[in-house]
C-alpha cells in the first residue's frame, strides 16, 4: 500500500461549513440502488487566524473499511493529520490549516439509511443514522440493530468500491465529471485486509437474502436473489483475491436454503477454471429445475465458447422459454442464431428483446453540486508516482481539441446509446460483420413488413393516412436513451424504413451502390407472406438508422485514408478524432482498423480510453495467437517472440493506466488489477517486475521507480496476503 | 378447458389487438387468427393443456443435457490456458 | 380454424407471457388460460371466428342507435340556451 | 384593429446581424409538427452613424397574412415604418433607428420547407426557400409548387395562430419563458379579414388530404384526415367566426371523397346548435361504418351530455373496440363508468388507457436561444391600453414569491403531468372526488393485485424477490413525462401500493385515519378471485402517488383554514400559494374551495392565471344557474340578479385578461374571444358595450377609454365582418 500523501486528496469547496450534508440529508429520498460513494466533509481553518474565518471542503472515498465506528474515526483522523502535518497550496496561495472537525458518511442501500460520524479535534465522536426521509434515529436504535447497521453500510461500500467502473470517459477527469473522490484499495493492506475480506465474505453470507434491495444491471427487468449488485460485487471480490474455495463453502451453504444458488457455484468453479466440475454442476442443476434461467443463460454461454452453437440454441430457447421478460436470456438467443448464420431468425429475436431504458450502469455520481462549478475544486498533482505523457495531459489540450472536432465525428448517435439500446446494437454489428449492408437490408425485408408494403396494404381504410410502419407501443410510451441528435431521426421515424440507402463508398464509387426499392420490392407480398411478417419495433428501427450512419463515417474514413495513402500524403487527425474514429470501427467490430486509429490516437498524446482500448485488442491478439498455437499451426519460436511483444505492449498499457489514475487519487481498479494477475499468471510474477524495472527505471528520464514499486509491488502484496 | 369471445378492435400488418368483454387487451399475432377476419369481427377461443408436447420437449431437453454432459465433462477437450 | 401450441414462459398474477415456435411473444390475461397450467406448461390455442356473436352484437347496436334516433332527433329535449 | 405603435413590438438582440436566421436554418430538421412561429430578423443602426455599427434583431409573429410575397411585404415595410418613424428607449438609451433590411420566415409544415421573404430598404426584395437541410431550392420550383408551397404556408400560419394557446402559466411571460413575440388578429381588419376567411376556408378544402402532416393532439397514437391540426384550426376558426354554413358546404364536397368526413359535419352542426340535423347525421354516419371511431365518441359525448349515460356506455365500448390504441375513446368510457358509479370498471379501464409520453401540447417554442437570457430583450410597455394592477405587475414580485415559497407547496409533481398522463389524472380525480379516498382505495384492492398478495403468491419461486405488482412493460420502457420529483415515487414504486396511507386529517384527527393494511387483508385471495384480478400499471400506481399528495395538501390547508377561522385569525398566503392552493382544489373537484383560493390570490395582485381559472368558475355557475332555472327551481328575480352579476364578473376577467394579453404584444387571443362572443350572445352588444363604459370608463382613474375600443368594439367588427 502507497502511503497518501497531503497531494492524493481532492477538495472541493463547499457554500457554508457542513453544507455539503445539508445537501446530501436532501437527497437522501432520491438515491437509487447502491447509493453514492462515502462523502467525507472537512472544516479547516488556517493555523493563525480565528476559528470564524473557518471554510469547509469535502470529497467522496471508496474502499475506506466502514464495518464500525473505530475504523472510519481512524481514517478521520489520519486525514486530519495529513492535511495538518505542512502546508499546501491552495487555490494558489499557500495555506496551513488546522482541522478542527470531519464528519464522514456512508450510505446504507440496504435499509436505506445514511451512517455518519464526526470526529471534533480534540475532543468528541459523535454518530448519527439518517433515514430517508432527513431524520436522526440512532437514539430509537437497539444495539443490535445498530451493528446490522454497520454491517450492511461495510457491505455496500465494498460492493461500490468493486463495481464502480474504472473506465469512465475522459471527460470525467478533465471534463466536468466527477473528479473530487479518493479510491483506495482495499485489499491491498496485508494481514488487515485479509481480515476486511472475511468480514465481508462473512456479510455476504449474511446479507444474501437482502441483496435484491441494492438493485441489479440492465440486464434483468428485476433484482433477484441470484441477480443483484451484492452477488455481483461477491464475484467480482472472489475473482481479484481468488478465494475460490472459501466462495464455494458459502454459498453451498447457502444453496441448501435457496436452490438457485448452484447458478453462482457454477459460475465460481468456472472461475476456479475447474470446468468438468462445472459441467456436472451446471447439469446437475439444470435436472433438478429445467427453468433456472441463470443456470441456462451460463451453460449457453458455456457451450457456445465451446464451439457448439447448435446445443447451444437448444439451451438459449429454454433459456426465452423461462424468464421472457429477461433481455439477457434474449440477446443470448441472438447470439446463437448469429452464430449458426440464421440472421433471419437474429434479427426476429433482437426485435423481440425487451428493452429496459430506466436503468444505468452503476457509477458514482455527485450527490453535491458544485456552486461554482470546477471553479471549487482544489485538485493538486500526487508527485510520488508520475510519468511525464500521462501526468501532465492538460485538459485544455482536450478541450481544444473538442472545439475543433471535425462536425461529422460530432454526436454520432451510436456513440450515445445506453442500457439495453447499446447491448442491442452490439448484436446488431455483430450481424452486419457477418452478412455486409446490402444482406443485412435484403434479410431486414423479409422478416420485417417494410413502409411500402404497409402503405398498400391500409390505403383505403377510412382515415388511416400515416400509419407508420414502426409499431406504436400499447401502454405507456417508448423511450429510447440516447442523446438529443437521436430525436432528429426519430421524429423522421415513419420514413426511415425507406430513407436509408446503401452508405458504402457512397462518395467513391456510385456504381457499387445498390438501389433498396430494387430489394424492397423484390419481396413477395401475397396476403399470408405478409402475415407472417413482424413490425419491426421502432427503437430497432433507430438502431439501423444508427448503424447506417457508423457505416457512413467509416467507410468515408477508410477510402480517405486508402487515397491519401496512394497519394503518399499524411492522413492527418487529432488524438480525440482518432479516438472516436477507433471507437467506430470497435463498434462495428473492425478492431484492426480499430487498432490503427488507437494507436494513431496515441502517438499524438496520452488518452485513457484510447490506452484501454488498444490494451484490449492486445488482449484479444493474444488469445488468437494462442488459439493458433494450440492448433499446431504456428512456428514456434515466432510464437514465442510474437507473445512476448503482446506482453510487453500489455503490460505497458496497464502501467500507463495505473498511473493515470493515481494522477486522479484512485488506487483502486479492480479491470486492471485483474488484467495483470493475468498476465502475471502467465509470465511469473519475477519476469514482470523485471520488465517493469527495465521499462521504467530512472534512466528512461522518469521518476517512475516508486511507481514500479506500487504499479507492481503493490499488487504482489495484496496477492501475497490473500 | 377454457374458451372465451373476443373482438378484434385493431388488425395491423402482424399484430392484432383483441378485446375481451371486461376490457382486458391483448396483443396477438394475426398469423394466429383465422383467415378472412378483420377489424371488426369477433373470435372465439379455446385454449387447453398440450400434456403430449410438453412431455415430448421434455424428452428432448433431457438429450440435449445429456450429450452436454458427456460432451464435457467426460470427454473434456485440451484446457485452455487462459481466461480473457 | 387456426391451431398453434404455446409456451408459458412466465405466469403473474393476472398476465401471461406466452411464446410461439417462432419466438412471437403473447401477452395473454391468465383469466384465458386453463385451470392448473403453470409456467413451462404447454397451451394449445384455437381460434375461431363467431360469427353467431357478431349478428347478435350487430343487432344490439342497431338498437341502441334507434333508441338514440328517437329520443333525441324527434322528441328533441328543452333546446338549451348556453354552451360552456 | 388597433393600429400597432412602435410600444408594441418586443425584439432581442440577436448575436450578430442575422444569427437568428443561421440558427432557425439549423434546426429546421428537428421541428415537429406545427412548427415555430413566424421569425423575424431585423437589421437596424443609429440615425448618424455608420452602416458598420448595424446590429440585429428579431421577434416572432403569429396571425400575419403569409399568403403571398406581396403582404409580406408590406408586413416587414410597415414594420420598418414603425420602428424608424421615432426614437425610442433601447436599453436605457434614446436611439434612433434606421433599418436597412427586414426578413420574415414562415414555416410550411406541409411541405416542410421555410419560406423567406427579405426587404431591402430601399431596394431589393429577395424570396428564398430553404430545405429541412438548409439547401435554398427556390430555383429548383416551378411557378405552381411555388404558390402551392404559400398557400401551404398561409394556411400553416393561421392554423398556427388559432391553436397556439393563450393560456400559458404566468412564468412565459415574467419567468424565462418566450415573450419576443407578438400576436396578431387576423379576422378583426374588416374586408381584408373576409378575404383571407375566404383564401383560409378554400386553402383547407385544397389541403385536407395533406392534414396528417401537421401532426395532431396526444389524444391520438397518430395524425389521421380526421384527427390532425389542421383539422383541429379549421374548427377553431369555424368557430371564431360563426361561419358554419360555409364549413358546411365545404365538408360536404370533401365527404363525397372521404365518408369519414361526416364526423366533422356533425361537429359543425352541433357547434351551430342544430342539434336534430346533428343527432340524424351522426346516426346515418354510425350507420354506414359502426367502427367510424370518431363519431362514436361524438355521439358518446352527446348522450353524456343529455343524462343518459347507460346509452353512453355501449356507445363508448364500440368506440374501443373500433379504435382499441386510442386514448380518446377509453377515456370516454372511464367517463362513462363514473358516471354510472361503476367503479370498479372506471379502475379498470382507466388502467387500460393507452398512454402517450411522446407528445404535448402545440405550444409556440423558441427557435433562437437568447445568448444573455433575458438580458438580450427589449421589452418595452404599450400604453395606449392599460389597466395599473394588471400592466405594471412587475416580475420582482413574482420572483420573491417564489423564493419564499412554502415548501410545502413547491414541486407538487400533480403540477407537472402532461400529455395523457395529465388527462388520467383528471379521471382518478373524477372518482375519488365521487367515492372519497378510503372508498377509492377499497375499491383498488379489489380489481388489483395488491402487493402482499402478490408476495404471498411468488413466495417459493425460484429468484423471484422482489418482483413489483406493478407491470413492466414488456418492450421499450415506460416514462413518465412528469418532472423529477416525480421520480422519487418512482424509485420507490414498488412498495408504493402498501405505502399509501390515508391522508385525510392527518395531523388533527389521528382517530379516523383507515388502516390501509386492514382494508387490503380482506380481499379474498384463492386462486380464481386472484387470476381476475389486474396487474395496475406503473404509471397508475404513480398517479395514486400523486393523488395522496395533493389530498394531503388539501387536507391540511382546509383544516389549518378552520383552525384560523375558528381562532378569528387571518390565514395569510402569498397570491402564488394562493393560486397553487386554488390549483390543486380544481384539480381535486372542489371548485368552491379553489374559487375562494383564486379570489383571495387576486387580492393580492392581478395574476393571469388565477383571473383565468376564477372566470371558469364563474361560467361554470352561470350554466348551473341555467340548468336550475330552465328546471323551473329559482326565482325569477333573483335569478336575474346573479345572472348580472355573474356576467359582470365575468366581463371583468375577460377584459383584465385583454389588457394583460396585449401588455405583452398578443392582440388575438382566441379563447377570450369566444368567452366574450358568447356573452355577447347572453347580453347582447349594446349592453355589453355600456357595461364596459360604466365599469372602465376614465373616471376610474385608468387610461382604459382606448381599449374598451378594442376588447369590446374589435370583436363586434370582427363579426360584423364576418
Amino acid at each position: 500500500m502507497l502511503p497518501p500523501s497531503i497531494a492524493s486528496i481532492p477538495e472541493a469547496r463547499e457554500d457554508y461549513p457542513g453544507s455539503s450534508l445539508v445537501e446530501r440529508t436532501a437527497r437522501l429520498l432520491t438515491i437509487p440502488d447502491l447509493g453514492p460513494g462515502d462523502l467525507c466533509n472537512i472544516h479547516k481553518y488556517q493555523l493563525n487566524s480565528k476559528k470564524e474565518t473557518e471554510i469547509g471542503t469535502f470529497l467522496y472515498f471508496t474502499g475506506v473499511d466502514t464495518s464500525n465506528v473505530a475504523s472510519i474515526a481512524a481514517h478521520l483522523q489520519s486525514l486530519a493529520n495529513l492535511m495538518t502535518s505542512k502546508s499546501q497550496y491552495w487555490f494558489g496561495d499557500k495555506k496551513h490549516w488546522k482541522v478542527p472537525e470531519l464528519s464522514y458518511c456512508s450510505y446504507n442501500a440496504f435499509s436505506k439509511v445514511d451512517m455518519r460520524v464526526t470526529v471534533h479535534i480534540p475532543g468528541k465522536l459523535d454518530v448519527v443514522v439518517v433515514n430517508y426521509d432527513g431524520k436522526l434515529i440512532q437514539d430509537k436504535l437497539s444495539s443490535e440493530e445498530l451493528d446490522r447497521f454497520w454491517l450492511e453500510t461495510f457491505v455496500c461500500g465494498i460492493v461500490r468500491a468493486v463495481l464502480e467502473s474504472d473506465d469512465d470517459p475522459d471527460t470525467n477527469k478533465v471534463g466536468g465529471g466527477l473528479v473530487e473522490v479518493r479510491k483506495i484499495n482495499p485489499f491491498n493492506n496485508g494481514i488487515v485486509s485479509k481480515e476486511l475480506l472475511n468480514n465481508f465474505l462473512q456479510g455476504f453470507e449474511e446479507l444474501f437474502f437482502q441483496g435484491y434491495k441494492l438493485g441489479c444491471t440492465v440486464d434483468f427487468p428485476q433484482p433477484t436473489l441470484i441477480n443483484n449488485y451484492l452477488v455481483d460485487g461477491f464475484m467480482k471480490v472472489i475473482e481479484l483475491t481468488q478465494t475460490y474455495d472459501q466462495a464455494l463453502e458459502i454459498l453451498e451453504r447457502l444453496q441448501k436454503e435457496e436452490p438457485s444458488v448452484i447458478s453462482l457455484i457454477a459460475q465460481v468453479l468456472l472461475l476456479k477454471q475447474d470446468e468438468v466440475e462445472a459441467v456436472k454442476v451446471m447439469n446437475e442443476g439444470i435436472t433438478q429445475n429445467k427453468r433456472d434461467v441463470n443456470l441456462l443463460i451460463l451453460q449457453t454461454e458455456y457451450v457456445l465458447e465451446k464451439k457448439k452453437p447448435e446445443l447451444a440454441l437448444e439451451l438459449a430457447k429454454q433459456a426465452v422459454k423461462s424468464s421472457p421478460s429477461d433481455f439477457k436470456a434474449w440477446s443470448i438467443l441472438v447470439k446463437c442464431y448469429i452464430r449458426l448464420g440464421d440472421f433471419e431468425n437474429a434479427l426476429l429475436t433482437l426485435n423481440s428483446c425487451p428493452m429496459n431504458s430506466h436503468r444505468e450502469k452503476y457509477q458514482l455520481k455527485r450527490i453535491v453540486p458544485l456552486k461554482n462549478g470546477s471553479e471549487d475544486l482544489h485538485l493538486p498533482s500526487p508527485t510520488d508516482v508520475t510519468l511525464d505523457e500521462v501526468s501532465n495531459l492538460q485538459s485544455n489540450e482536450i478541450s481544444y481539441e473538442q472545439r475543433n472536432l471535425d462536425a461529422q465525428l460530432t454526436n454520432l448517435p451510436a456513440t450515445n446509446l445506453k442500457s439495453t439500446y447499446a447491448k442491442a446494437y452490439d448484436l446488431l454489428t455483430d450481424i452486419v460483420v457477418k452478412t455486409g449492408w446490402e444482406a443485412l437490408l435484403k434479410y431486414r425485408a423479409k422478416v420485417f413488413v417494410m413502409e411500402e408494403e404497409y402503405r398498400k396494404d391500409i390505403r383505403g381504410s377510412v382515415s388511416s393516412a400515416n400509419n407508420g410502419t414502426t409499431k406504436e407501443p400499447l401502454n405507456g410510451a417508448e423511450n429510447l436513451t440516447v442523446a438529443e441528435t437521436t430525436e432528429t431521426v426519430n421524429e423522421e421515424d415513419n420514413s426511415s424504413t425507406m430513407a436509408i440507402k446503401s452508405p458504402q463508398k457512397e462518395n467513391f464509387d456510385d456504381s457499387t451502390t445498390v438501389d433498396i426499392d430494387a430489394v424492397t420490392t423484390e419481396a413477395v407480398s401475397f396476403e399470408d407472406e405478409f402475415k407472417r411478417k413482424r413490425l419491426c419495433e421502432r427503437w430497432l428501427d433507430n438502431l439501423f438508422m444508427l448503424l447506417y450512419e457508423d457505416l457512413r463515417v467509416y467507410t468515408m474514413w477508410q477510402a480517405e485514408s486508402l487515397h491519401f495513402q496512394a497519394q503518399q500524403m499524411e492522413y492527418k487527425k487529432t488524438t480525440l478524432e482518432w479516438e472516436i474514429l477507433g471507437s467506430i470501427a470497435y463498434r462495428l467490430k473492425h478492431f484492426k482498423e480499430g487498432s490503427i486509429a488507437f494507436s494513431n490516437a496515441l502517438s499524438g498524446r496520452f488518452s485513457p480510453q484510447s490506452q484501454r482500448e488498444i490494451m484490449r485488442y492486445y488482449v484479444m491478439e493474444r488469445s488468437k495467437l494462442l488459439t493458433k498455437s494450440s492448433s499446431g499451426a504456428s512456428n514456434i519460436h515466432n510464437y514465442t517472440k510474437l507473445m512476448n511483444q503482446l506482453n510487453e505492449k500489455i503490460l505497458d498499457s496497464i502501467i500507463k493506466l495505473l498511473v493515470w489514475n493515481h494522477r486522479w487519487y484512485s488506487d483502486f481498479s479492480p479491470g486492471l488489477l485483474l488484467s495483470l494477475s493475468d498476465l502475471v499468471a502467465w509470465e511469473g510474477s519475477i519476469k514482470i517486475q523485471s520488465s517493469v524495472r527495465a521499462l521504467y527505471s530512472e534512466s528512461t528520464g522518469v521518476t517512475s521507480s516508486d511507481k514500479d514499486h506500487i504499479g507492481n509491488h503493490g499488487i504482489i502484496d495484496m496477492m501475497d496476503d490473500l | 378447458m377454457v374458451e372465451v369471445s373476443l373482438t378484434i378492435g385493431k388488425l395491423d400488418a402482424s399484430l392484432a389487438l383483441l378485446l375481451t368483454k371486461d376490457h382486458h387487451l391483448i396483443e396477438f399475432p394475426t398469423i394466429l387468427l383465422p383467415n378472412g377476419v378483420k377489424a371488426g369481427s369477433i373470435v372465439k377461443i379455446r385454449c387447453d393443456q398440450d400434456l403430449k408436447s410438453e412431455q415430448e420437449e421434455e424428452v428432448h431437453f433431457q438429450s440435449i443435457q445429456d450429450e452436454i454432459l458427456s460432451t464435457f465433462a467426460t470427454n473434456l477437450p485440451k484446457k485452455p490456458v487462459l481466461r480473457v
